[in-house]
């Protein structure tokens, strides 16, 4: 469509147009900060205001009360935000990320030895990991809640610190750089990835834009996803340096940081992989109320046209 | 001497949840201007309210009073009022701000330095000269009281109400303090309603002796021993033994059960 | 009663005064529900937020009796030995000003992932009012009445049973209505931030639950379960304890 | 009558941070089985110190009591204390289970139902056999005196220790409690040691008085007058003047000074 | 001076044992870092740690004081007009058992993610302590005073300046005291739960990077800066309010 077209003729060195984006904390998030550290958004004239969130809950309930413009987050969560109306549609894919289930315990080798009485962290109910390990559960033990009962929601860190301790917390699922940290302990092991649980690639995080901003403001949108586009370029081509400018930002030194970052399975790009799949799956086992019936109903135009060349005219 | 104050058929009645009291019953009377008048009466006969009415810290039902033919109607300066309770003096002040506080509220002396001199005029004329820079809570409780009337005094009040000042305090200091309120009245010619149940008290002090008996005025008698005034005089004794039998009555036995219920009734 | 009919209006009030702001359009209703939909999604729930509240109430009951146990030990102890009565006052200033949910990675550590960290917030938050409270109560025991009972023969154990227990109830009564609101804003505050495990977990972890599914009107409805339960316990449990006993005896704190 | 209670060279030094006051000096006295001693002294000088050392609420620095010659050494129900404070009851239990309570507790009674008569028997002495079911903050101050006195002797003590137990109450109500406590210790025939700060209430009760001054006996003297009493008598009189002037000293205007400084001392 | 020298001593004997446990090898020095590590990291970050707390203090600060003036304002009303106190006291009814985490959510869509909401938190749990030892406190007041306010023609807001507020001075520091804390651990909590906006963030935000990012010494010299915070304001400042006024005075709450 022309909105499209427009964005891709923003030419750098325009000002003025404001954007409030959700500035999260991650490794995840690297090209964001890089965007912000080198100063992508402003070549492309967006005045950012940026906008600190503990939580993607938060950012997504920011994004619906009109107090954020655009945020990053999970494919589910965006869908159940989607599904009770959050206005806003994805716009570019972001970080494809390794995502596992880890474990210290020599009993458990894969989800079947999971019984009662283990328990399995993960970040909150309706989050990327709750979502994949109902995926393995629905594949492998036949039902996508048979493991409902086991989970414990911890943030991130006290998992981490949990599966450290050895204390209550048999599996977590985590991603980096929990899971380089958890792993690099003798005796962790991955007993789940992402992609098995999943059947392919999938986005670990997609960038959201609110109806209202894409409507009225189509050249701050299109400069958001050329300043996104750029950093996801730039950081791909220059992962030393990237990793020596975030080095302080995370407080790891630079080669942790350039190792986690050419992690296998880490990879950022603005290619949106697994929307549908994750739709039809969470309305099947009902943790989305209606599936999309277009993409159209989910994505903006730029992404469609991606997925289109790359799925075949879904 | 004038008429400085006017009671005129003053009742009091008090709304509570259950019921209605009456604390005052048509009372009347006058005082003179320098009078010493001591009001005596049983526990809740309505000495305590009688001094509020005048101090117009409680509204009269029914009746008035005039101060200089001019009737009451709010708490004010010209009267002021010394309570029973050590608690009356501002903590947070010195004795001598104790006494300046009040001072600056009404504007009295044209300025700092004169206020400054009146307080310690009062001090002194209490005897606490030297007690100026200490707080309340490092006086006792007899000091504390002598504090409270160099304060009442300060602002030179037409009437001074004073609401048993020497109750809580024992027999020795207690006497000291009437000398030198006798002592200070004299100096000053300041009129003085004075609420006690002490009978040798109100012999001692007063001009007149009110008897106050159930919210009526049982008896206003003129006080027939001359000053000074000895607690072994012949006089003294029997005007002692005439308001002792006054205040309680032919008691009989049989009573003391009526008088527990009466007692009871208060309680509740 | 006529205390409650008047709390009564306030409430309904206050109601009407959310209904009018859920129906002005201004908050998007997705996140400002109106009550109806909060009612419903009571209504639809009710089984699983009775399950949730008994849960909480009863991870709140283990803890808090952990708590007072601790804080009459601790309190009887520094009544009667100086050294101890510093401790406890040391310990107080450094832990009262602590956060719970910043001790949650150690309750973590040490406890583990499961109710017992969650009993051991509960603990942490509702000890130091209750030791304060109690502490004061015994010291403002009248002198009198401890006399009272020296006199009778009575000391020690006895004593603090006989005599400075019951004289101290005021101040203990206050103690248990603060620490049980600190209880129960922890066992909250600790399941919504720190999770909980799915078979189990109390009305905190339905809240969290509903936030994450973005079911708004739910998350409201725990809210309101939360606010009931205190109000219950405050105004019937802890009132009629203390209109049969220090309301009906007259005493004061 | 045999002696029941030896005093002997009883000091009681007090430890403050400042300084050591001392209390009592070198008291000695003997009480006899069924007496009234009373004990008169100004503020401070001594009077609940010896009451509470006799109690066992403090223990000697020096010197010995003895009561049946059985050195005291501490608290004990044989010596019983009714307190000025009218918070010396339990303000949770009622009037009749203040009194069973320590009946109870010290094992009086074969069993409740004798232990109910027994309270019973109490209250009526004390004329409160209709309030047994009352709460202590329903009753007035007199009858919590009462209810303290009814206590104290439920557990039939060898010694009542009074301190100033009608010091707060109003001068009917006191004189109605004076008349029934010489009424009940006619009845049971228990020692009493009563301090007081009151000439007219040592002379009206006490068969002996005991002056204290600065911690040491000034004077241990019998009571002439004959029973009944009455306050107009001539040796009423007398006696009074001759404890009055001892108390007080020949006090002059130049002494007042003196006496504010002590008072200081003493809030200090 | 002796009785801070009895606490050193205790925080000394909290040290070593601190120290002991982190040394036994029972727990992964990875979460229970030895005290070096914590003083090496608060070395290393003193100036974020001592922006940052800055940072806290002065939103505390802000909301603190917004707390106090309504605070005052309310329990100045309800002490004179009826109706508002029962209004006030039903509020609190409803309000103190709500943890200030519970209304996060609300406070977002009411006040934005900046640190409006933060400072909200702020005042939503410093508040209802405060109004409720104000309010406590103004009826405290020995009547005697206040007759001898009025005596001296004193009325309306004069009496409430110039009795009422020095006569409840104890309350009202007793209130400072706990809403202070209050505020203090709201601040932290928010922060951690809720993140915090723009390019700033308080102390709370410290420990919540630290946390994320698993460096645990980090998180706890965060902890230790909120425990010397929280002691010097309660030992030093209050204490020294105390020592001026109360104490000085000899009144007692
Ligand atoms: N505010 C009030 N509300 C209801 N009744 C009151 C009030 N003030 C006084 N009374 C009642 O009025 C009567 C007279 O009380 P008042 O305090 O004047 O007695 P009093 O002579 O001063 O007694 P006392 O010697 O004990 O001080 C009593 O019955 C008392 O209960
Ligand atoms: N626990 C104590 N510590 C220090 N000094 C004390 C203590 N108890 C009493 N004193 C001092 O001992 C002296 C005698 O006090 P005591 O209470 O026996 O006097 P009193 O004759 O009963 O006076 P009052 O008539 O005022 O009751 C006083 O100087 C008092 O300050
Ligand atoms: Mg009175
Ligand atoms: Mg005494």
């Amino acid at each position: 469509k022309g909105k499209g077209e427009t964005a891709d003729q923003i030419s750098p060195g325009e000002k003025g147009y404001k954007i409030r984006i959700a500035e999260q904390f991650g490794l995840v998030y690297a090209p964001l900060m890089i965007a912000r550290e080198k100063g992508f958004f402003e070549k492309y004239g967006l005045d950012v205001e940026w906008k600190r969130f503990g939580s993607g809950g938060a950012a997504r309930e920011a994004l619906a009360s009109g107090d954020l413009d655009a945020a990053f987050m999970g494919i589910p969560p965006f869908l159940i935000g989607w599904d009770k109306g959050v206005p806003a549609k994805v716009a570019l894919g972001y970080v494809v990320s390794p995502v596992s289930l880890v474990t210290y315990n020599p009993e458990i080798r894969s989800i079947k030895d999971l019984k009662p009485g283990y328990k399995i962290a993960l970040p909150s109910p309706g989050s990327v990991q709750h979502i994949l390990l109902s995926m393995a559960a629905e594949r492998e033990l036949g039902d996508p809640r048979a493991l409902d009962d086991l989970l414990v929601a911890l943030p991130h860190p006290d998992g981490a610190a949990a599966m450290i301790a050895k204390k209550d917390i048999h599996a977590h699922f985590t991603t980096p750089p929990y899971l380089f940290e958890e792993l690099s302990q003798p005796g962790y092991v991955e007993i789940l990835k992402g992609t098995e649980a999943f059947g392919g690639e999938f986005s670990f995080n997609v960038g959201l834009v609110t109806l209202k901003y894409h409507d009225e403001n189509p050249q701050g949108y299109a400069a958001f996803i050329q300043g996104v586009n750029e950093a996801i370029a730039w950081i791909n081509l220059n992962k030393r340096e990237a990793a020596k400018i975030l080095s302080p930002k995370f407080n790891l030194p630079e080669d942790k940081l350039y190792k986690y970052m050419t992690w296998e399975g880490m990879n950022y790009t603005t290619a949106t992989y697994g929307l549908l799949e994750f739709a039809e799956f969470m309305k099947k086992t009902g943790y989305i109320g209606r599936l999309p019936k277009d993409l159209s109903e989910v994505a903006y135009e730029n992404v469609l046209a991606v997925i289109g060349k790359r799925e075949g005219g879904q | 001497m004038a008429t400085i104050m006017d009671v005129e058929g003053l009742c009091k009645r008090f709304q509570t949840s259950k019921s209605e009291i009456t604390a005052l019953h048509e009372v009347n009377f006058r005082v003179r201007q320098g009078e010493f008048l001591a009001v005596i009466g049983p526990s809740g006969c309505g000495k305590t309210t009688l001094l509020r009415c005048i101090a117009g810290l409680e509204s009269p039902s029914l009746g008035e009073i005039r101060i200089n033919d001019r009737p009451v109607t709010g708490p004010g300066t010209d009267r002021m009022m010394v309570f029973q309770d050590f608690n009356q003096l501002f903590p947070w002040l010195t004795v001598r701000d104790n006494i300046l506080f009040p001072l600056k509220l009404v504007n009295r002396g044209k300025n700092n330095i004169e206020r400054k001199v009146l307080a310690e005029y009062y001090l002194e004329l209490v005897g606490l000269a030297d007690y100026g820079h200490m707080y309340p809570h490092q006086l006792s409780g007899g000091m504390k009281q002598r504090v409270a009337i160099a304060r009442a005094l300060a602002l030179s009040p037409k009437v001074l109400l004073m609401d048993e000042p020497f109750g809580s305090l024992d027999a020795i200091t207690r006497t000291n303090l009437q000398e030198e309120l006798l002592n200070i009245w004299e100096k000053t010619g300041v009129t003085i309603i004075f609420v006690t149940h002490n009978i040798e008290e109100a012999i001692m002090l007063a001009d007149r002796i009110m008897v106050l008996k159930s919210g009526r005025v049982e008896k206003l008698m003129i006080n027939t021993v001359t000053r000074p005034r000895y607690y072994d005089s012949p006089e003294f004794a029997s005007l002692w033994e005439h308001l002792h039998n006054l205040l309680q009555g032919r008691r009989e036995k049989e009573k003391l059960k009526g008088e527990i219920k009466k007692e009871v009734g208060l309680a509740f | 009663m006529a205390k409650t009919m008047r709390h009564l209006v306030i409430v309904v009030i206050l109601i009407v005064f959310w209904e009018l702001l859920a129906r002005s359009g201004w908050y998007p209703p997705l996140l400002f529900p109106p009550l109806r939909d909060i009612l419903r999604s009571l209504s639809i729930h009710k089984q699983e937020i009775l399950y949730r509240t008994c849960y909480s109430i009863s991870l709140i009951g283990k803890g808090f009796s952990v708590s007072i146990g601790v804080a009459f030990l601790l309190a009887g102890l520094a009544v009667f030995y100086k050294p101890i009565s510093e401790g406890v006052s040391t310990l107080m200033g450094i832990m009262h000003p602590l956060p719970a949910i910043a001790i949650l990675p150690i309750a973590l550590l040490w406890f583990g992932s499961g109710n017992r960290s969650i009993i051991a917030i509960i603990i942490f938050s509702s000890l130091w009012p209750l030791i304060a409270n109690i502490y004061n109560g015994f010291r403002s025991v009248p002198a009198t009445q401890l006399e009272v009972g020296r006199n009778l023969g009575l000391k020690g154990m006895n004593l603090m049973l006989k005599v400075m227990l019951p004289a101290s109830l005021p101040h203990i009564l206050t103690g248990l209505r603060i620490g049980w609101a600190r209880a129960w804003q922890a066992s909250v505050a600790a399941e919504m931030v720190f999770g909980a495990s799915g078979g189990e977990g109390g009305i905190g972890w339905f809240l969290y639950k509903k936030r994450f599914m973005m079911e708004i009107p739910g998350a409201f409805a725990g809210l309101t379960i939360i606010i009931i339960i205190g109000i219950l316990v405050e105004n019937i449990i802890l009132a009629y304890i203390e209109n049969n006993t220090i309301k009906k005896w007259k005493m004061a704190g």
